[in-house]
């Protein structure tokens, strides 16, 4: 052990070893990330046993816990039966078709973006998985404030498609649809994760048979506000399920620069709640996890679970991933597509010959088709919106500048030229 | 009964949460010990510990969990212990709070209030004596509440408990046990949004709110002037019309408050007469505040506060002009 | 060189950084990707990743990190992605950056900068278009600069670079790219605390800054009347100077700002015009400024920024009192 | 396993398992928390076998990690001498002698305190060891920013006591020999721990042979910017330690009530550094970790420290703890000071006979005396010095708010009524 006597400035440093295996764990960790051997592999080598180091206290660190990520279909499609959820062969069936309607929505809103009709949009590409099998386990009387990137979640909980067009096209009705339906998209990141800690703990006060879920990237995830509402539910004994689809990727950011742990879900240990690290892209482990999940949050223990995916696009429409990262990169998770590793699962299962995959899209691209329609169609707003709805019942003093408002724009139509777009859907 | 500013907090909880099994009071500190300055004595014997509760130091979830707490149809009131432990959570108040309802188009909405003891005078640490109201009134959606009298803080912490939308609650902690006035025990309402005249006068115009009053009505009384003394009370939404209309009268106006000078909300009330009553003015307005320096530490800090002598050179200068 | 306004802060950058070996350049995305505005594109390539360093999403870190940096004799400019991104960290500027140098007596202190683009009119998602200025210059310690040509940008950059106080650097990302002008390679200093008259006339006194100088001169050349238009440039500390000396010479003034109007730096600039011009003032300063709610999302923002009608209204109105 | 198909609405419960071993586990904690029965007990048995439940995923939870407090002399002065760090003598004696000043220390000041000498103060009884043991192994080239129960550490830095009596007066000089000696105090719990990532990565930038520490409560982990600060020092590798006096209250709020993890050391997991518990009363061992700690950070490993403590008496001098908890859990404490426990170790060692309890306790008290005297001498400061040092060059407006306030003084003398405290030390 090294002794440093500090008031006589003597330091007899002989005896200490450079921590050889922390940064052995570290290198891997970083090979991880860099994703140039598959991640199962690393995932599953995390137990790297600590080189004898010449420290005297019990220091705990990386090596000290492997947490092993939950799957059930193996990339190839192999799996063990004994491990596959008891579901109907309906909502086996169910799961392809939200994940095949997510991938559908993602390309037709960037198709949509691209030609101008909407602001910005974050694809889910990669995420299906992740998306649609943290969504399906959730109740009507669940709430879910989420970032932009759930939208089948959303769906399933009774969000409409019109109003995600809507979402995307900078209209402020849309989110009043989404609440009615217990969701909201939090855009601030990471900041609404105190809210969902508080409507969870109004379940728990009114004793609701309900659960709250927070849907949030990796990049969340290094927010006070995050760790606050988390620690926070922890103590209160909260059914919030906190969701983490860790895509790796904030923006340009990979996940080994947000933070130098092996894995999100072990952050459940510095909170005293439970955790659990999934394999993002199988649907089937996402659903089970939350299906487990939302079992231990009814019983009032807040859970976080770490679904492990990749963002195959850019962040938005507005990114370029090609000025960050590697197109080989994403070429392995290509090959990792959640939907082609689910189909085979189907077809081992005998249930592919249910499936009618071009009918399915079809259907799909009918119901977009309708809601971009609707949202086509919805109706123009006043201007008077941009005031109203901010206090129930509106200050004199904003009752005024509305009131001028108003008067000015009737006085002066030049005003019009200035308006870019106009106060519709 | 006869309550001093803190006994008025404590029995304005008291009634509503008696009355709305919904209102939530919690915090930290605020359950076993009854808060740092006994606000919520008493309260969670009476009322139970899920509904007050000791929350851990975590300035951010206690505001943004009363936002989730609001969404789901409770009535959080929030402490923060010191108001210079509100900035950690500035963002839960201009990201969600203040504008829930509107993201939603009144789907939802955050009926809740944040307590807190604002100003200096306590012979406290760094951090305790801040008063930052004025950031706060610039945030659309909030509503700002700063009362004088124990009679005011009941009747408006009454009110922003019943209010539908966010209040900030700011507590004048250096009077919180200088004053003492009866109260009624009911839970009567001192409405949010109107200002109060302490003194009817016709020469001038003294504008001010919280713990600012009592040295604004001392200077006044001491200088013997007959000015309309005005106690804001509500910061956000201002009463215009009553600060128009007294100086449309007056002609001259004195601004009194804590905060620093500069951006202070001095400068919203010199606008407020500037639109509507610029050609009654007689003299340019004084704003007699806190210098434009953090609030000193204790040693110093009463020669940071506007104590009567330098509000009634204030008043004398205006009238003098 | 011939620079945009992102131009010209990458440009400001590259030369301090090229001077000052303590410079560090750090935010979300600011060095493999140079920004989501490519402000900072090409300095990583150039300067090593040692000095310029891609965070964790963690705006409370980045700010108080820059001020712990700046503490060890570095000269950190952090970058906050969006302005509306900034409050989570405000209590870093308020309780930390602000005043470091004045709870140490002078012993430490804080240079340091931050970035942030402000704003509306760039059809983005909510909390993507905030203005706040007036809340960041309320705080005593705070430089607060909002350049609005190129010039002024790397000027403003290069002196907030050099400045031995902290300065929050409000960038008006709508014209990042739509102004373009000549600018000298060299680290020149527009000095922090001067307003520049950017047309000189004797009716009428337009104040403004950021992006809404070009709709102001817009408004001001289409009415075509005689007014002196100042480019506040730094919020603060303000001006008072040039603001008093104008309004003194034309007995009018308007004040253009695209943040909320109650509680606005208007408040500000008009008790300034109170306090040292007021008997020269034919008419109430007209306010024209966003509405006292949240930035609407993009699809109605435009009736929510200041246009050239809506200034020119406001101009017609104090010229013709 | 549950199976939950949300989109029907059935639930098959039947093979749920109410998670028993959590439970258990959880209560085993709060009687931790509650302290009836020793936390060196408790600490020992974290390690609870979970009880077989019915959860397919791989969760981890608290009973997943045992972290093992570090103690090298036990309450009843027991130790095993191999255990013991290799100090020389000299510094034997020497923790023995800080640990007694900061003791007298805390004592004097409360009572300087009650006698209206200063403003409030936060006493320091029962962390004696936890404070000189993390001090020690400090060098001078090292920061530390701590929050104001730490104050032989800071003195170990060359911080002087008539310094920390002024900054108790609310004298703003306080501050700046404390800054002059590379140390401060945060007043904001948390919030200060973002500029210790700072420094240390100022250190990390100029490759300085220094670290960086920062001193906190329990309470300062709930804070969000504890998180981004401990979380960020993690990815960037710099040379922070991050000592955590866990002394089980924050004000009235007991630990179980901060949070629901079993230590603050294990939220290290989380952020991918290492970290180490503790006993915070065995001065040996905070003084080997934190030896270790250093040698950690000065290699780009920030590190965790959480000495396991104990605060005797009141939050501060405004605080009356018999409000919120039992004088039964404070007797259990007396028992295990950590001065006598030291006592015992010296008296094992043979070194007992080397200290003259009495003459080092007038020792302590003149060195007391002289700062108080110094403290009260220090020279009257002039009223502008609320308005310099905010700028570098005072701006215009202030300027003028000085000089007519200067102007106002020398008007008015009956301002001096109103100034209740006068401007010295
Ligand atoms: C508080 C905050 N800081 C910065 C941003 C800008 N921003 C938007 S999304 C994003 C990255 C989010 O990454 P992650 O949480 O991993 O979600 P992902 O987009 O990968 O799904 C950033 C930095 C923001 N919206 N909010
Ligand atoms: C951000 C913030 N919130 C609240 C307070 C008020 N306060 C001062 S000390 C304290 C408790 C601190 O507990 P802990 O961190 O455990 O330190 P300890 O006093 O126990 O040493 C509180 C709530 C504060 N100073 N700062
Ligand atoms: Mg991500
Ligand atoms: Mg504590």
């Amino acid at each position: 052990m090294t002794v440093v006597t500090a008031n006589t400035g003597t330091t007899r440093a002989e005896s200490f070893t450079v921590r050889a295996s922390a940064e052995t764990n570290r290198a891997a960790l970083c090979l991880y990330a860099r994703r140039l051997v598959s991640w199962y592999e690393i995932a599953m080598s995390n137990n790297l046993s600590r080189q004898a180091l010449d420290l005297d206290a019990p220091w705990i660190s990386q090596d000290t816990l492997s947490v092993e990520p939950h799957q059930i279909v193996a990339p190839d499609g192999s799996y063990d039966p004994d491990d596959v959820p008891d579901l109907t062969e309906e909502a086996f069936l169910d799961l392809y078709r939200w994940m095949l309607f997510e991938k559908r929505y993602a390309e037709r809103m960037v198709k949509l973006q691209r030609r101008g009709e909407l602001g910005t949009f974050g694809s889910s590409r990669g995420h299906e998985a992740s998306i649609v099998g943290s969504g399906y386990p959730l109740q009507d009387s669940d709430w879910l404030l989420g970032m932009g990137r759930e939208t089948m979640a959303m769906l399933q909980q009774g969000v409409s498609l019109r109003d995600m067009i809507l979402f995307w096209r900078g209209v402020d009705d849309a989110q009043q649809f989404l609440a009615q339906e217990n969701c909201m998209i939090g855009i601030s990141v990471g900041g609404y994760l105190p809210l969902v800690t508080g409507i969870g703990w109004g379940m728990k006060r009114m004793d609701a048979d309900a659960v709250v879920t927070a849907h949030f990237g990796d990049g969340a995830t290094s927010t006070g506000a995050s760790h606050e509402a988390i620690n926070f539910a922890g103590v209160l004994d909260i059914p919030a399920i906190f969701y983490c689809q860790n895509n790796q990727w904030a923006i340009s950011t990979p996940f080994e620069k947000q933070t130098n742990a092996n894995s999100i879900a072990q952050r459940a240990i510095g909170y005293g709640v439970d955790g659990v690290r999934v394999d993002g892209n199988d649907v089937l482990a996402v659903h089970a996890a939350m299906t487990e999940a939302r079992e231990l949050a009814s019983q009032g223990n807040p859970v976080i679970v770490e679904g492990l995916t990749y963002r195959r696009g850019g962040h938005s429409t507005n990114d370029d991933p090609s000025r960050y990262r590697d197109d080989e990169e994403r070429e392995t998770w290509i090959d990792r597509d959640p939907i082609e590793r689910y189909e085979r699962f189907l077809q081992s299962e005998g249930l592919w010959d249910r499936v009618d995959r071009e009918t399915l899209l079809e259907g799909i691209d009918e119901e977009f088709d309708a809601a971009h329609e609707a949202a086509d169609a919805y109706g123009p707003r006043d201007v008077e919106e941009i005031f109203v709805h901010l206090y129930d019942e509106m200050p004199p003093a904003l009752e005024a500048q509305m009131a001028s408002f108003g008067e000015f724009l009737e006085t002066y139509p030049e005003m019009d030229e200035h308006v870019d777009r106009r106060p519709k859907g | 009964m006869n309550a001093t500013i803190i006994e008025a907090i404590n029995d304005s909880l008291t009634t509503e949460m008696e009355r709305d099994d919904r209102v939530m009071v919690f915090g930290e500190d605020v359950a076993e010990n009854g808060g740092v300055f006994r606000a919520t004595e008493g309260l969670k014997e009476r009322f139970g510990a899920d509904r007050v509760v000791d929350t851990p130091l975590s300035e951010i979830a206690i505001v943004g969990g009363a936002v989730g707490l609001a969404l789901y149809g409770l009535r959080p009131v929030a402490e923060i212990q010191f108001s210079g432990f509100l900035p950690p959570a500035f963002d839960q108040l201009v990201t969600h709070a203040s504008r829930i309802r509107w993201r939603t188009r009144g789907e939802w909405s955050a009926p809740l209030v944040v307590r807190t003891p604002y100003g200096a005078g306590v012979r406290a640490l760094e951090h305790h004596s801040e008063s930052l109201e004025g950031a706060y009134g610039h945030v659309p959606g909030l509503k700002v509440v700063v009362p004088s009298t124990p009679h005011d803080t009941k009747g408006l912490l009454n009110a922003a408990m019943h209010d539908p939308d966010p209040v900030v609650f700011l507590e004048p902690k250096h009077i919180y046990r200088s004053v003492r006035e009866e109260i009624p025990d009911d839970d009567y309402e001192v409405p949010i949004g109107e200002a109060a005249v302490r003194r009817v006068g016709e020469d001038v115009t003294v504008i001010s709110w919280g713990a600012m009053m009592e040295p604004t009505l001392e200077a006044v009384a001491e200088l013997g002037v007959d000015a309309d003394v005005i106690d804001l009370r509500t910061i956000s939404p201002l009463d215009r019309t009553s600060i128009v209309d007294s100086v449309k009268k007056t002609g001259r106006a004195v601004v009194v408050h804590e905060a620093a000078r500069s951006g202070g909300w001095g400068g919203e009330i010199i606008a407020t007469i500037n639109d509507e009553a610029l050609m009654y003015l007689e003299a340019p307005i004084e704003r007699i505040t806190g210098f434009d320096v953090p609030v000193p530490l204790l040693s110093m800090e009463d020669y940071y506060l506007p104590h009567p002598p330098r509000i009634a050179a204030g008043i004398e200068r205006v009238l003098e002009y």
